[in-house]
């Protein structure tokens, strides 16, 4: 199962491919892409993201792992990318599979959430100005 | 003994650094390190109780006696996807 | 926005594509995907489906409207293949975008389980010894 | 008076036929149209209590008179997805 951090854009429709088996019939993907507004309604021109990657990967094994425990058997990929990305890029995607698509939601949804809680990864969002602001998520800490 | 400390993010920008080898003395702890960062670097301070700290991937907490040739991570509030 | 019964290959990507937008920052995609066995564990080789096409449409048309007025200005799109499709082969893509997840997560959820439930669209599991079976989802009447 | 009825899935196999005009009695309703396909196809009993009939596009009721020209689709439950 493929779990990792990448400096290139993300491949979704692989992401996709990874997660596949004969006999599931749904898969869930979510995407997480740099917009061009922040919640405060400012101007964003783009994403700075790092990761502190071994500690990063061990995370989304965990999660990965957490998934396919909770939903037996679920297919569980995550990539997630760092380096400086622009408005309209892809910054993350996880894809879940499953018999049914009631796993393959439940999956993804726990997957991306736990991930923006857990991975050691940073994101500085960047003004028109040129300065920058570090972004924590909820319950980032 | 050395460590090697790693940080990220604003941590990072704080020490204007994102790597280095310190030289603690033998049986510090994970809190004895960030106390010598904080005496080279004192903004540091205000980012202490947001910082966790990790000692060879995982997560420790201040009492955590470190040994020679630790790598020690240390991990701002995240902000992935 | 894309609203489709079509009788080729789904390509996913160009349905995510689709709903893309500078102000959204989640995307949700779902796929059902034709598997190699039913609920009652019989090997299916594949499935037929059909469809009455400006019904289906309308159906999604609705379906799209709801999801956009309970989850403010969510962007959706659908597309579900007809004819005769393989193990493996993508029936049904839905794809839904958001400012942020949650809306992306539940306008996808609520598109493809209202799908199943409304849309004039019917499905014959073909298995290996030349037999078929019209197959009704639960509360598909 | 003549309407055009499509058929689908099941029905469709019952009737052997996915297409046909039918001629029916001026003041015809919906309920009278599937009556006068069991008389010439017995087997659509069956399916009777499950399938919807909608007319020019929209759902409607046993109930519901019909006009020179409507569509008539016959619905048996969904499988889509």
């Amino acid at each position: 199962m493929r779990l990792a951090i990448v400096r290139e854009p993300i491949d979704v429709e692989r992401l996709r491919r990874e997660v596949e088996r004969d006999d599931f019939g749904g898969v869930t993907v979510f995407v997480g892409v740099v917009r061009c507004r922040d919640d405060d309604g400012r101007s964003v021109t783009g994403l700075s993201y790092e990761a502190f990657e071994p500690m990063a990967i061990a995370a989304f094994e965990a999660i990965a792992g957490e998934a396919r425990e909770r939903w037996s058997g679920v297919a569980l990929a995550i990539e997630h990318r760092i380096g400086d990305l622009s408005v309209g890029e892809v910054a993350v995607a996880v894809a879940a599979a499953a018999v049914h698509r009631e796993a393959a939601f439940a999956a993804c949804r726990y997957a991306i959430d736990q991930l923006k809680q857990r991975a050691p990864i940073w994101k500085k969002e960047r003004y028109a100005d040129g300065s920058g602001r570090w972004k924590e998520n909820a319950c980032g800490r | 003994m050395n460590v090697r400390v790693l940080s990220f993010a604003r941590v990072r920008e704080v020490l204007s650094s994102g790597q280095m080898t310190l030289d603690l003395a033998d049986g510090a702890t994970a809190a004895d390190l960030w106390s010598a960062l904080e005496r080279g670097c004192p903004p540091l301070r205000e980012l202490a109780a947001s910082t966790r700290i990790a000692r060879n991937g995982r997560v420790v907490d201040g009492c955590e006696p470190l040994r020679d040739g630790d790598e020690i991570a240390l991990l701002p509030p995240v902000g992935g996807g």
